[in-house]
């Protein structure tokens, strides 16, 4: 039973919830309504839509620490399109927002192609060059919900069958990451080039070029993020979501996705998201003090990466043939 | 060939001159770079060439030069710690807490070093005994330390160090020469020598560069690094000591972000993100580059963030001008 | 010669600061040779603002007027600069008395604590649970009014303060935070957030949350930020001062001190147009009172700051 | 190049199926192609041989795309064309077996084979079940019963090689190259390999076959072309010449004494090894080595020789087991330890466990002696040089400076810094793991030479090896070893290479 678990880190990470949300449900039982539930979904679903995109990068060796910064700089441009043209409609400005991270995301894709500089010597200077420039761009001022217009607020919380707007794009996105994951080529290649880079190339993948197409990815959807928290908390400024990557990086990280590359999945990351999402929605209300909440995040990411390392270790060829029958 | 009767070739020790490598090497064009910043900084300022108006710019880069010593070695060795500035929340808190329980500025020190220490080797032995990957483990043990400095402290704050205490962060020891600039360049010189002198040097070089066949070479892997882990926690704590004395208070924010700077620090350094070279001199250099780029701005009154554009940039193309150069060069000898 | 005179803010781009701005450079050119630098740092740091302040010491300005992110951490620097031979004084959000010479508060403490408690009572006539917001949980203007607020507290009968959380500041923390208070205290009735960037983020997860009319948003905010959630009724009424005032005032206090005039208990210095402030025995100087602003005012205040 | 003898034969008036003209390839200081021109007809096998580093991998790299020559010219069916890509090459129908393995461990056996040309379904997403189905046929054609749904990492080295294959027929190729097919294949599966290669002829395929085997060359091959330092030297076919013949244009020179042993006077134990186990890599392991002796290990590759190798130095923990050297029974749970009691291990990885590329030469040659030449921690630069310098010379290292990186090295030169670095810890017991896998025949003689004045100096040698001639022209004494055991002792005088092949794959003495 316990191997079986171990085996399979999807099963138990969902193992791993049920039993935070017992845990939280014995000294706050409303929280586990399913009404709150679906709050607390609705909620980490940024986190889960950002997760992803990271998930795409790791998986290729590669690391996206401007998620965040691009997140922000997406957002505020978006803010600052609604602000200054009230009238320009929402797809819009979305699109503009969502191409704009599409484009943040390239850049850093480039330099990792082109120029072969580190990944995350890359992202550390894109980072603040992109915190950076929402400062250029905004000259460091907030904008406020009343600068912004009611149909830009509106969409992520629109509800669509008793359930927000923002929580279905979420689940959109987790379906077309799991399509593009398991069943395209682009998906494979993610997989196949962080496993083993050097076979990747005898097989016709581009290493380049797909490092490249996956910050397109995380760029695309940090952007795409950037308007959904910007409209969500109906406020802009230079520092909204800062030091989120590391907390995106968690959420991989404890959906055991190997920071090594080459191993992954939609579902982990996705639990690995709801994970911290549970925690940090209900250490508030189950009255731990909120500074209690730092540590228990830091504990909870070295406990994962333990046991996903644990799971992970290789088994070992096994040369003797009776030891391997014992085995298999 | 394969006459093994035949009188062996003589190989040179070396075919360039130390000089010449010298010239060609990063840290001239460090030099380079830091000198124009100089010359820069003291025509579009004249607050800029004044002694003791250079002596306070230090401040901006001693205590996280400290921390990129260690960290340039943890880097060398193919690793990276992300929580040394939790560390320094850490070891402020406890250092802060020991004052509450009236320990004295000898009693502080000592317990902020094990503090420090103690940071270190739970990262270390994370990361060498569990023989997890360092990144992740020390973005977990980053929230942890920090989390258990706000846990200690929660919206309190601790002052009321004792008099003697604040001289590691305000006192002088000549003239303009602060107690942390004098601690930087003992340090500097210190890692140098470690790093470059000794066997303990030459082990981390071998680990970054291969670390299977530095194994098989007899290199005590494991241990290295976990020393490696103990010295950014133990730099971690010093630079902790120098912070709190100078801002005389500790809040469980302290230092926030600092890792990140560090990092950058010992990239801009010359240091191999990917392990295996880098020199202490080049983190040195990038410290000093660093420091007086914060500081010209800070005379232009130029908000820190715009600053940090410039520190991306000059990253990235620090980085990215010998590779383009070497390809550049490639392809005219074709 | 003009006098430089800087006005060191907790981090740009606040709207707060920015209107205080607005004073400070109104004051400047009312004084004709008083040059004002609006700076800090992008992030509520205290690291950040020593910086700030090592630099405007090594230019040599002639006061530094800072809102201070950390009460004790800029005393070292700020006494550096006062030995340097420049004025400091503290505004908004104080430095321990060693670090500056005066600090003016934008209005007195006690005042401000009894304001944002006696706002939330109001729409309570039969009292209930109230819960407060605050920013960091090291700023010190907050704690100093949640302290004085509970000093008054057994003035209002039947209000409870059931908890206080604190959203750094942070517009998403704080809306979190609101959540979690919404459903840890079913019979949560008021909110109160003393910190301009906390009531907006209150008020926005109350309405999302669909508690418009049972849970009052309430404290201290910009009218320009609050005033489409007081049209939507998630806050009855808030409360600040003109942060453009506070800028002047600042700016004129610190000409002042640098004309020869002494900051000492029982002082009177000149602040233009606002008149003058007395130091009391800590060297403190209070301004006006707080404005409350509701339904009727806040569209004309919104235009302003 | 002979273009009468192309002229005389039958299938020289076919069209090649694949054509190169004049192709020529430099790496860095190497230059591993020289206007090299091979045809390759349909329905015919053409061997390539020659040494190591010959340019015979290079070259099919550049016919799969995955290398761009500098020159010369690619012509498929006649017509001209690119590989920019190894996607294009597949589409032109070129497929290869490459000699490293290039799998995945944590892709699924189908997806190994389909990776990149994965069947699709609707809106041209990936058709999983199809895949599995069409990955189960290739794979009995190869002769492999997987299930194509488990984890490649779940699978031994040869299914592993089985499903590579099944990946190169997975592309409908005209061109199929294997580069080294057999070399990681036991005896049953090389004799389904040759089938398969009958049954691709038969289907009309151009057979390019890499090999340094003889015997197979022989089995299978209708032509032969010869590569010797990145130049062809000769083709042909293989109905008229000879093994000497071939061994003769592949060296350039008569091979006379490759395996210079001298004769020794063996002495007492040195190391004596008993009852060593580990749970799941080998067990039983007990022999003793003697002074001057030169030990070889025999067994097929993934035998469990450098696992045990590796547990004698610490690497690899057994589970049981005890040693004694000079007499004394020592504990060694790390590579330090072992170099501090003398023994010392040449691994058979060279760039992975063996050199440091990234450090200069002498800083190799004395990574495992610093404590020699320090002084209470500190460096002395100076007694590294001259012991790189004396250790060096003694191997016959070819080298601009010791200060170079030892990346820039030709492999055999690598080799040679290997050796040097273990040989300067002055070692009592020296085991070399494949030590002349990868160079070439002159390094290797050199190899060869200097481990015979090791034993001769009084040191003992462990030589793993996979090569039965080296095995046999070297050891004083060969122990076989099968799946983790000890399957055969043989003294020098009573060794054959048919006993040991027996012993190695397990097969009884005929009657
Ligand atoms: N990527 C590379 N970079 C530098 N040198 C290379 C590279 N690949 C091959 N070489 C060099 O090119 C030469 C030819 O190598 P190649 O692999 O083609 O030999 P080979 O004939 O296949 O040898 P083997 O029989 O050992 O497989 C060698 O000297 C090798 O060191
Ligand atoms: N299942 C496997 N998957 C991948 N590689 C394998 C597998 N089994 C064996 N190998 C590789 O084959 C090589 C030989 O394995 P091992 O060292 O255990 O046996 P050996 O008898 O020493 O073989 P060799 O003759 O190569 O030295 C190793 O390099 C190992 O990586
Ligand atoms: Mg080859
Ligand atoms: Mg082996």
């Amino acid at each position: 039973m316990m191997k079986l678990l171990l085996k399979n880190r999807e099963m138990l990470l969902v193992v791993a919830i049920i039993a935070l949300l017992v845990l939280i449900a014995v000294r706050f039982p409303p929280f586990v309504a399913p009404g709150n539930l679906a709050n607390v979904y609705n909620d980490t679903s940024i986190l889960i839509i950002l997760a992803l995109g990271q998930m795409a990068v790791i998986l290729t060796r590669c690391i996206d620490l401007s998620m965040a910064a691009n997140l922000a700089l997406s957002g505020m441009a978006a803010a600052m399109l609604n602000a200054a043209f009230p009238g320009l409609p929402v797809p819009l400005i979305i699109l503009v927002a969502v191409a704009l991270g599409a484009a943040l995301g390239s850049i850093n894709g480039l330099l990792v192609w082109k120029l072969d500089i580190p990944p995350i010597v890359v992202t550390l200077g894109t980072l603040t060059i992109y915190r950076g420039l929402i400062f250029l761009l905004s000259g460091g001022a907030w904008i406020n919900a009343h600068q912004m217009s009611d149909a830009f607020k509106a969409l992520p919380r629109a509800t669509l069958l008793g359930f927000p707007l923002l929580s279905w794009l979420s689940l959109v996105i987790i379906a077309i990451m799991v399509v593009v994951m398991r069943r395209t080529p682009l998906g494979r290649a993610f997989f196949a080039l962080g496993g083993n880079p050097h076979a990747a190339v005898y097989t016709g993948i581009d290493v380049g070029r797909t490092r490249f197409l996956a910050y397109c990815l995380s760029g695309t959807l940090a952007g795409l993020s950037g308007y959904l928290w910007v409209s969500r908390y109906a406020v802009a400024y230079v520092d909204i979501a800062a030091g989120f990557e590391l907390d995106i990086i968690a959420a991989c990280v404890i959906g055991g996705v190997s920071i090594a590359g080459g191993i992954g999945s939609v579902g982990g990351a996705v639990l690995g998201a709801l994970f911290l999402g549970v925690i940090k929605n209900a250490l508030p209300v189950i009255n731990i003090s909120p500074f209690a909440q730092m540590a228990i995040s830091g504990m909870v990411i070295i406990i994962a990466v333990a046991v996903n390392a644990r799971a992970e270790k290789r088994k070992g060829r096994v040369i003797l043939r009776k030891a391997e029958a014992a085995h298999g | 060939m394969a006459d093994v009767q035949t009188i062996a070739r003589h190989i040179p020790d070396r075919l360039e001159s130390r000089g010449a490598r010298l010239i060609k090497s990063w840290e001239t064009l460090l030099v380079a770079v830091a000198l124009a910043i100089f010359l820069v900084n003291s025509f579009a300022s004249p607050y800029f060439l004044d002694p003791w108006n250079l002596s306070d710019a230090t401040f901006n880069f001693t205590e996280k030069a400290m921390i990129a010593f260690a960290m340039a070695l943890v880097i060398i060795s193919g690793e990276i710690d992300l929580s040394v500035a939790s560390i320094i929340a850490l070891t402020s808190t406890v250092m802060g807490y020991a004052v509450q329980l009236g320990f004295d500025t000898p009693a502080l020190v000592l317990i902020g070093l094990t503090t420090g220490l103690l940071c270190g080797a739970f990262n270390g032995l994370l990361v060498t005994g569990l023989a997890l990957p360092s990144i992740v483990v020390t973005i977990g043990t980053m929230s942890l330390f920090r989390g258990l400095s706000f846990l200690i402290l929660g919206d309190q704050a601790f002052t009321g160090y004792p008099a003697s205490f604040s001289w590691f962060g305000q006192g002088y020891v000549w003239w303009v020469f602060s107690f942390e600039f004098c601690l930087f360049v003992a340090l500097a010189v210190i890692y140098g020598i470690v790093l470059h002198k000794t066997n303990f040097g030459r082990a981390v070089y071998a680990i970054g560069n291969n670390q299977t066949a530095a194994l098989f070479s007899g290199v005590r892997v494991g241990r290295v690094k976990f020393v490696l882990f103990l010295l950014t926690g133990l730099m971690a704590a010093i630079a902790s000591i120098c912070l709190t004395a100078r801002l005389g208070s500790t809040r469980p924010s302290i230092a926030l972000g600092w890792e990140l700077e560090v990092v950058t620090m010992v990239v801009l350094g010359g240091v191999n993100i990917l392990g295996g070279s880098g020199t202490i001199p080049g983190v040195v250099l990038a410290a000093l580059i660093m420091g007086m780029v914060t500081f010209g701005f800070g005379l232009l009154n130029v908000p820190g963030i715009v600053m940090s554009i410039f520190i991306g940039l000059l990253l990235i193309s620090v980085i990215a001008l010998p590779i383009l150069y070497r390809r550049f060069r490639g392809r005219r000898s074709h | 010669e003009t006098k430089k005179i800087a006005l060191v803010v907790k981090a740009l781009g606040i709207g707060f600061f920015e209107a205080a701005n607005k004073g400070a450079q109104e004051a400047a050119k009312e004084l004709g040779d008083v040059e004002v630098i609006y700076t800090g740092p992008t992030t509520t740091t205290a690291e950040g603002q020593i910086e700030v302040i090592n630099s405007l010491i090594a230019q040599k300005v002639d006061a530094i007027a800072v809102s201070a992110n950390d009460t004790n951490a800029l005393v070292p620097a700020l006494k550096k600069a006062m030995d340097r031979g420049i004025k400091v004084i503290s505004w908004d959000s104080g430095v321990a008395p060693e670090g500056r010479l005066m600090h003016l508060n934008p209005s007195s403490n006690p005042l401000i604590g009894n304001m944002i408690i006696k706002l939330a009572a109001d729409n309570l006539p039969e009292g209930g649970d109230v819960a407060v917001l605050s920013a960091t949980a090291t700023s010190t203007n907050q704690n100093v009014w949640i302290e004085e607020m509970n000093k008054v507290l057994g003035n209002y009968k039947g209000i409870n303060v059931v908890a206080t959380v604190y959203g750094d500041d942070l517009a998403d923390k704080s809306y979190r935070e609101t959540q979690g208070l919404i459903q840890s205290h079913p019979n949560l009735k008021a909110i109160i957030a003393p910190t301009s960037v906390g009531i907006v983020a209150a008020a926005q997860a109350v309405t999302d949350a669909g508690k418009i009319g049972q849970i009052n948003v309430t404290g201290l905010g910009l009218p320009s930020e609050m005033a489409g959630h007081v049209k939507s009724g998630a806050s009855k009424s808030f409360a600040i001062w003109n942060p453009i005032d506070l800028g002047y005032s600042a700016t004129m206090i610190a000409n002042d001190l640098i004309g020869g005039a002494e900051a000492k208990p029982g002082a009177e210095l000149k602040m233009g147009r606002m008149g003058t402030v007395k130091l009391d025995d800590k060297n403190e100087g209070a301004m006006a009172d707080p404005f409350v602003y509701d339904a009727s005012n806040v569209e004309e205040f919104a235009k302003i700051f | 190049m002979d273009r009468d003898l192309l002229q005389d034969t039958t299938i020289s008036r076919t069209r090649p199926a694949v054509a190169l003209e004049g192709i020529s390839k430099s790496f860095p200081g190497v230059r591993a192609l020289s206007d090299v021109s091979l045809s390759l007809y349909p329905g015919s096998v053409t061997a390539l041989v020659g040494e190591n580093g010959a340019g015979k991998s290079t070259l099919v790299k550049i016919l799969t795309g995955i290398y761009q020559p500098d020159e010369g010219t690619i012509r498929v069916d006649g017509a001209e064309t690119h590989f920019p890509t190894a996607n294009a090459a597949a589409k032109a129908g070129v497929t290869a077996i490459h000699q490293e393995t290039v799998l995945f461990d944590e892709l699924s056996v189908a997806e190994n084979i389909f990776l990149g040309h994965a069947p699709r379904g609707s809106f041209g997403l990936i058709d999983w079940k199809k895949m599995n189905a069409d990955a189960r046929a290739l794979l009995s054609r190869v002769g492999a019963d997987l299930d194509p749904s488990i984890r490649l990492r779940d699978l031994g080295i040869a299914n592993k090689h089985l499903v590579a294959i099944a990946r190169a027929l997975s592309i409908d190729a005209r061109v199929v190259i294997m580069d080294e097919p057999t070399a990681a294949l036991s005896h049953k599966e090389i004799h389904e390999l040759y089938e398969l290669v009958d049954r691709l002829k038969a289907d009309g395929k151009a057979i390019l076959f890499i090999s340094h085997k003889f015997d197979e060359i022989f089995r299978i091959a209708d032509r032969y072309t010869v590569f010797r330092d990145g130049r062809m030297v000769g083709e042909g076919l293989i109905s008229e010449t000879t093994q000497d013949d071939l061994v003769r244009q592949m060296v350039g020179r008569d091979v006379g004494q490759v395996f210079p042993k001298q004769e020794v006077a063996i002495g007492e134990p040195v190391l004596t090894v008993s009852g060593y186990r580990h749970p799941t890599e080998f067990e039983d392991i007990n022999f003793e080595l003697r002074r001057g002796e030169i030990l070889g290990f025999y067994g097929l590759v993934g035998a469990g020789r450098s696992e045990f190798m590796q547990s004698l130095i610490g690497i690899t923990k057994p589970s049981a087991g005890a040693i004694r050297l000079d007499g004394e029974v020592k504990v060694i749970r790390s590579p330090a330890e072992a170099i501090e009691a003398g023994i010392v291990y040449v691994p058979e990885e060279r760039g992975r466990q063996g050199a440091i590329i990234g450090l200069p030469i002498f800083q190799n040659v004395t990574l495992p002696s610093l404590s020699r030449t320090s002084r209470s921690g500190f460096l002395r630069m100076a007694e590294e040089f001259a012991l790189a310098r004396e250790y060096t010379a003694r191997l016959d290292l070819r080298a601009a400076s010791l200060d170079q990186d030892v990346g820039t090295l030709s492999g055999g030169n690598q080799q040679k810094v290997v050796i040097a670095k273990w040989l300067a810890t002055r070692p009592k017991v020296i085991i070399l793991d494949e030590p002349t896998k990868g160079i070439d025949i002159g390094s290797k003689a050199a190899v060869h030479a200097f481990m015979s004045e090791l034993a001769a100096s009084g040191l003992s040698v462990i030589m793993v090896s996979s090569e039965i001639p080296e095995i046999m022209g070297m050891a004083d004494r060969v122990i076989v070893m099968r799946e983790g055991r000890i399957a055969g002792r043989f003294e020098r005088a009573d060794l054959t290479a048919e006993k040991l092949v027996r012993a190695a794959a397990g097969i009884q003495e005929a009657a």
